[in-house]
């Protein structure tokens, strides 16, 4: 590093670059995780925006930090704003240390809107812009420049950075952006921000490379791994980077990505291709979700393995389609008409979503039925570092295939076959002799409809032991804290890292807390229920308004007395401060003997 | 189709067709084309919608898939995209294609795939008891709309590439049809799309009105089927006198869905081994694109 | 009545008629329901086919009492079969007093089929009616004269019925299907079943007249009462009667009753009607229901009126399309993507129907969200006596609507005002002065597309608070037994009748119990849950495989440790003995302690 | 559109739409029209799908309603249909009306309810950043499929009474045919199709590559909207030759689906007064039906 002078080593430090859609708040805060990664340190970012393409509030996070952290922490460090908009919708998660870097091409920033002490850095990005390139596009350029220099990174890095980014989109758009950040370091240097002299150090903590990894792009590469080859998909937020990672990457290993005309010529073109035997996905969000319903049960009678990604964003309807919430539990679980086997999974991370795809991809294979792995627009889209997926570590395994000559060794051929784990052996079509009808009417062990209530019953139990078989080895929770603790914690997807952060808080305020993270949220797990026997009360973190993951543990038997519901669905993500507030607010009303209002209803 | 004597599986089911329905002629033509092409039942992997026509594959020696309800068609793209090797024949009645389904079958049309689709066209909703469908005209039960016509729907594709109708009362005909269409997707050419008219004689008896309206365009030396703008013009004309035309109705070309979208490197998806291994290359590559 | 002999007065009596689809055994059926309710008797009947036109079993069944009884009994008393599978297959509801007429055209009754002692009548209807009439077609009616004069119907009535039923379809018809009466009156006569000498006397005991009425067309009468004006369908088993019935009855009211392309264009379709201000319905089975789910959320995002009737039949899937289950209520409750609130009715009877009908008409328009009607295929297809509907008990209330002067009077109109109990006025297009924006995205008060947080947790908190003031109106349980009895039951539907015959046999046994039939199951209110508390165990009567109903109450916070789970989901409807016998297993098991082995899983 | 005065209700939004984007244009045109037509803000149901073509209606003074993405058809035809006094007219995108879309498209076609649909049509998916839709030439990103033309589409069904192309860079010729449709709706002539090209400027720009192509048969004495199959084959000739045609491409007769379905002897159902006597007669009928 060039600088050795007394700044503190960064340990952690959060970034918000907030302006106009358009403005290019994500670009900086995506390169300047890309700069923290490449210095060794761990990054989480988060984006912030409407569904519009240009225009309106727009913002973007990049926390850096050494360790393990799983999200957003509760305070900003620097609020980069290209315009007053910027500042107020922000200022919340400020504190007197923040530092606030400033366009103030539309004039001053009015006083009041920031804590006193709050450090200022103003200067006119865009007319800057506007008069030394002739386009505003470039002021986030110019004002990566400052909060590279005050973050401590080095210029050439910034450079190479730039180079990287830009290049592919051509010779005279890198040019530009390298002039833009340029003029960005020039002022800095004007503002008495020198190289070398940021507010931190920058010490290469971590020697192992990292992966800088969105959710949705760890789904798809996981699926992918696991030998999935064949995607459909149609856009829709906050799922289209699993499409779109697809359409580029499974091309080349021989499969097929495909944009359909819609849900429902995405959920069916995957049941076809699902039949060949290769192992197939969908992913969407809660709209084209519904849409699939019908064709997620079929798939559940007919026993088609199946991948569906839902990727969670706020609820009900068309909702707001760019934010977080963990809303569609209830469908996951209980929706298609009918009663079928089916398994949902919840990872936390992108790291784990890899791994869970994997698994889903396998258990779809194994079980033969819809496998659903449940995001949130956070775990999503948010992109973090992870360490380099252990590829050899991955097993993939056929579900029960007859080939050719297998199917000539038997008697007589079932594709629905009763057996003693519900799982029946399937040839695949241009497979000789193995010939089979597959239907989501109700059928004998040839597929043959059939109303005889008997085989009727066969077939449903037959199903359903699946899901039994499967509990023997479906990915269980993951056990945080102190095994004693009386206080318990569940959450899923984006809630883990902020759970696992609010948990230090709260020790550091006396509070001894455990935390189970399910993997499994259907069939739920006995290590799930188990674990809120184990504690004195149990604080369900649910990013939905009805308390749908609560609810779904009662219905599941877990003892509601022990349950306390904490819901947020305003379609902001949870920050471990919030939580922390919320559970000393609880705690405070168990102090003084009103648990009663504080149950779950 | 015969049954070699190594198949352990299914014995196909009795039709549950009412004696005298249309629907009869359409399997026997098809089980004889089917024969007289060699296709072997182990490769021919055949998908039938809901309804009275949608039961057909039951009746076959195949891999036989029932979908859902209007959406035979993705599901058939889907089977042909990830195994192009199998010969893929769809079917379905004019309620499951063109009332619930006709989303799918204009993008169908539109994409080109390599297979066969049957629509058994009866004129009203057989299986629920009679009511009218998108091909009912006017005044059938409460019809209030004049029946759409897929043959001018498909030419308004510039796409499609196999257009034609055949009737159960003329199944010589329709064999002919039957093995063109299918010849076509065997050779890789994209949709071949055959409606059958095939009365209903439970709930719409339509075999004389039919028997006296079609008129056979194979049979007019004047009718071009290579001519898009020549069919249309000429389908209308037949319409306005009353007529219902049959026959090869249009041949176009052009690229198949498969030939674009799978990469003639490696094998199609469905052929792949599943082993983890196959493909480390590009996966190192995924990787290494997500590193510094 | 002509005949004053010694037979016994007809109080209970059940025939099946059976034999290959196609063969009439449901117009036999019909015809004899429509003779006894004339003869001032109680009946209710029920359909067994498969999806399929003609082939195939295929059976009817017709109750005809004194009293009140809404279910189908556990005992046959007479069977016709016109074929010999159909005695293989009925002939497990016989008893020794049975009677049997047989068709032995295609040969004898093999011995061994029936029980020792049952009286068979065997005559080759088929051959008679190919013989005399060249059509075989003919020979339900030449089975109707003989079973006609066994139940001691009176030759004419049975000829006025006759004419009643096949004059519409010319006269042709008629006189063959009379010709064939009379074919089957002499038969009979040969077989020494004179007129008037039936095995019953039958007393005109009601003197009230009562409607013969299918429960799919209470709810189309019921909507179409309380105001309902447009509707839509797309046909499927067993909802399709709906449909149906408003296509002949709406327009005549002004309505309009469409068949839409598909459920999607059904739903969308009806949204886009209520928008304008008319009461409207549509209704579907469960692949439709499935299809919808996007729609439905969306009205209850965009806060859009509508009654859904959902006319459930097995799934999963296409399943078995003919037969009864009640295994959508997960969906119903759960489905669609997001929260947003619902209601779920659940009638029990044709009668029920039309007055939850007219309820659900109301609600809708009320609390402007989507109404569910949960109907079975039972329920919607069996044909029962019901008095007349008390029309003029109906109330219609137009929900919160403001007119052109209304709108006038304020200073602001909002589509979306937060008010008290969660309810906004509104205005219908075509109100000057009263424009506004109806969305599923979330929005403002004037219905702007919004993602403000503090907007977000006030309209949701809004759009469920008309649920809370809902619960207030909401249609009670039916309570019926003892209130003090240890044994509870909860079913819905079809169950209602069953379980309430069970009850009567029950108590034969020396078992006190009590019932709560819930009419509303979404939101749960408090009277189920507090009966559960009542009762020291319940049986929680469901007919699906999860238990979707015991798992519901559950959810809801009922103790798990009281409730039995008691399940069937092989396609049959329950009968009264069938569960009288699986409520005496589970009461043995807990004799024998294993009560834990008992509960729901 | 000017607000009058007794309006107490939203502000019309600010359009979301970026700076050049060729839906401007339509939006203004579109007001104009309504202006000049007299038709009043409450009086105009304006339906829209969802995309960034599916906000235009947050910017008018209206009753305003956001479908669902790919429904906008069926929710206008059931307001229509309810409320026939209405001017309905509904707007989205291509990849709303020709994708997920499509087969309510086909049907309304067939069915002729008296509304107009407005696509605008930017050959990709805006909102959710740039992907092919149903519109875009192969190649265009992955896509694999030669364009759908709505005009062909709608040639092909013998119920279209209106079809008609505008391009967002000829402001003056869609305030003709934007007149034009609703005054075919107004006049209860059935469904009239308005196809605007409307350019991507921020992921697909097509502004310049259309103004290039774009062949006005308006100003074509030879061209005959009446005659449906010479429609149908200029348009080929023309998209063979690179042009894309705009201006008034068909013009039929045919019954509108309101005034099959609508009982003429009683007021529309949704102006009729809720209550349970107005048809008294017809319940005591429906009673005694199901009586002995
Ligand atoms: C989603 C859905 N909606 C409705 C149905 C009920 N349904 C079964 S078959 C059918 C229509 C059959 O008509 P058609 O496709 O013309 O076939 P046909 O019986 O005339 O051969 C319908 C509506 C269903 N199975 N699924
Ligand atoms: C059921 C469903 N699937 C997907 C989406 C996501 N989505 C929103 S707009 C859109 C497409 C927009 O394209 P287009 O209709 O051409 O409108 P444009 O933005 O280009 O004007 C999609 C796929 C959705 N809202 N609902
Ligand atoms: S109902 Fe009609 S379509 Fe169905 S099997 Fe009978 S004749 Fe054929
Ligand atoms: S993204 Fe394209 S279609 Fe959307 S507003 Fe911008 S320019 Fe218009
Ligand atoms: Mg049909
Ligand atoms: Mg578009």
């Amino acid at each position: 590093m060039t600088s050795n002078n007394s700044q503190p080593v960064l340990e952690d430090v959060s970034v918000i670059v907030a302006g106009q859609g358009g403005d290019g708040s994500l670009t900086v805060v995506t390169m300047l995780a890309d700069l923290f990664r490449n210095s060794g340190l761990n990054v989480y970012t988060e984006r912030d925006v409407l569904s519009r393409i240009r225009g309106g509030h727009a913002a973007a996070t990049m926390r850096a930090f050494t360790g393990e952290r799983y999200c957003i922490g509760s305070h900003i460090d620097i609020l980069v704003a290209l315009d007053q908009e910027a500042v107020e919708k922000n200022a919340h998660q400020l504190n007197p240390n923040s530092i606030v870097i400033f366009d103030d091409s539309g004039g001053p920033l009015p006083s009041g809107l920031l804590l006193e002490g709050t450090k200022l850095y103003a200067a006119p990005f865009n007319r800057i812009a506007m008069r030394t390139m002739r386009r505003e596009l470039y002021k986030n350029s110019i004002a990566f420049g400052i909060v590279g220099r005050l973050l401590g990174l080095e210029d050439e890095a910034m450079r190479r950075t730039f180079t990287k980014r830009f290049q592919r989109r051509g010779q005279i758009i890198l040019d530009y952006n390298l002039e833009a950040l340029e003029l960005g370091l020039h002022l800095a240097d004007e503002m008495g921000i020198k190289a070398g002299e940021g507010i931190y150090r920058i010490e290469h903590t971590d020697p192992e490379e990292h992966l800088l990894i969105m959710g949705n792009e760890s789904i798809a590469f996981g699926f992918m791994v696991a030998g999935g080859r064949f995607f459909t998909g149609y856009p829709i937020t906050p799922s289209t980077e699993v499409l779109e990672t697809l359409q580029k990457w499974l091309p080349r290993c021989g499969g097929v990505a495909r944009q359909t005309e819609d849900e429902l010529a995405g959920i069916n073109m995957a049941i076809g291709a699902a039949l060949t035997g290769v192992r197939t996905m969908t992913a969407t969000s809660g709209p084209g979700f519904s849409l699939m319903q019908e064709g997620i049960g079929h798939a559940g009678s007919a026993e088609v393995p199946l991948v569906i990604v839902d990727c969670q964003r706020s609820g009900p309807s068309t909702g707001m389609p760019t934010k977080p919430e963990q809303s569609d539990l209830n469908i996951m679980v209980f929706g298609g008409h009918g009663d079928y086997p089916r398994i949902v999974l919840t990872p936390g991370h992108p790291d784990d979503c890899f791994y869970l795809a994997v698994d889903a991809t396998n258990l779809a294979d194994k079980y033969q039925c819809p496998v659903f792995i449940a995001m949130d627009q956070a775990l999503s889209q948010n992109i973090a570092t992870v360490k380099p997926f252990k590829l050899d570590e991955v097993t993939v395994e056929p579900g029960k295939r007859l080939n050719e000559e297998e199917v000539a060794k038997l008697d007589t051929y079932k594709r629905y076959e009763f057996t003693e784990d519900g799982v029946s052996s399937f040839t695949v079509p241009g497979t000789p002799g193995g010939m089979s009808l597959v239907t989501g009417n109700e059928h004998d062990e040839f597929g043959l409809v059939s109303t005889d209530p008997a085989n009727r019953i066969k077939m449903m139990d037959k199903r359903f032991r699946k899901i039994e078989e499967a509990k023997k080895e479906l990915p269980k929770g993951r056990h945080f804290g102190d095994p004693d603790a009386p206080i318990g914690f569940i959450g899923i997807g984006m809630m883990y890292g902020v759970i696992l952060e609010a948990m230090e808080e709260l020790e550091e305020q006396g509070f001894n807390t455990q935390y189970l993270q399910p993997r499994t949220i259907w069939p739920m797990l006995d290590d799930v229920l188990e674990f809120i026997d184990r504690c004195d009360r149990v604080y369900v973190v649910d990013l939905n308004a009805q308390g749908q993951l609560a609810h779904l543990l009662m219905h599941q038997g877990a003892d509601s007395n022990k349950i306390i519901s904490i819901l947020r669905y305003d379609g902001l993500p949870y920050r471990p401060g919030y939580l922390v507030n919320q559970i000393l607010e609880q705690e405070e009303k168990l102090i003084n003997g009103k648990k009663k209002e504080a149950k779950a209803q | 189709m015969t049954t070699p004597p190594s198949t352990k599986t299914f014995t196909p089911a009795r039709p549950i067709w009412c004696a005298g329905c249309g629907d009869f002629a359409v399997q026997g033509v098809l089980e004889k084309s089917l024969n007289k092409m060699g296709i072997p039942p182990h490769k021919l992997m055949f998908l039938a919608g809901i309804g009275c026509a949608g039961t057909i594959q039951n009746n076959l020696k195949c891999y036989g898939y029932h979908s859902l309800h209007g959406r035979v068609l993705p599901a058939a793209i889907g089977a042909k995209l990830a195994n192009p090797d199998l010969t893929v024949i769809a079917a379905g009645g004019d309620g499951d294609g063109f009332a619930i389904g006709a989303g799918h079958l204009v993008h169908t049309f539109k994409s080109n795939p390599s297979f066969t689709y049957i629509v058994m066209n009866n004129g009203n909703y057989g299986l629920t008891k009679g009511q009218a469908s998108p091909t009912s005209p006017i005044g059938y039960h409460d019809n209030a709309e004049s029946g759409l016509d897929s043959m001018l729907l498909g030419l308004s594709f510039l796409s499609a590439t196999f257009l034609a109708r055949g009737f159960s009362g003329n199944p010589e005909q329709l064999g002919r049809l039957m093995e063109a269409a299918i010849e076509h997707t065997e050779s890789g050419k994209g949709f071949a799309f055959l409606e059958v008219l095939s009365p209903c004689v439970t709930y719409y008896d339509t075999h004389r009105e039919w028997r006296a309206r079609v008129y056979n365009v194979d049979e007019d030396e004047s009718f071009d089927p290579t001519n898009r703008a020549g069919a249309f013009q000429k389908i209308i004309e037949l319409m306005e006198q009353g007529h219902i035309p049959i026959g090869r109705i249009f041949k176009g070309e052009h690229i198949s869905l498969e030939s674009i979208l799978l990469n003639k490197e490696e094998p199609a998806p469905a052929q792949q081994k599943i082993g983890h291994n196959e493909h480390r290359k590009h996966y190192d590559k995924f990787i290494s694109s997500h590193l510094g």
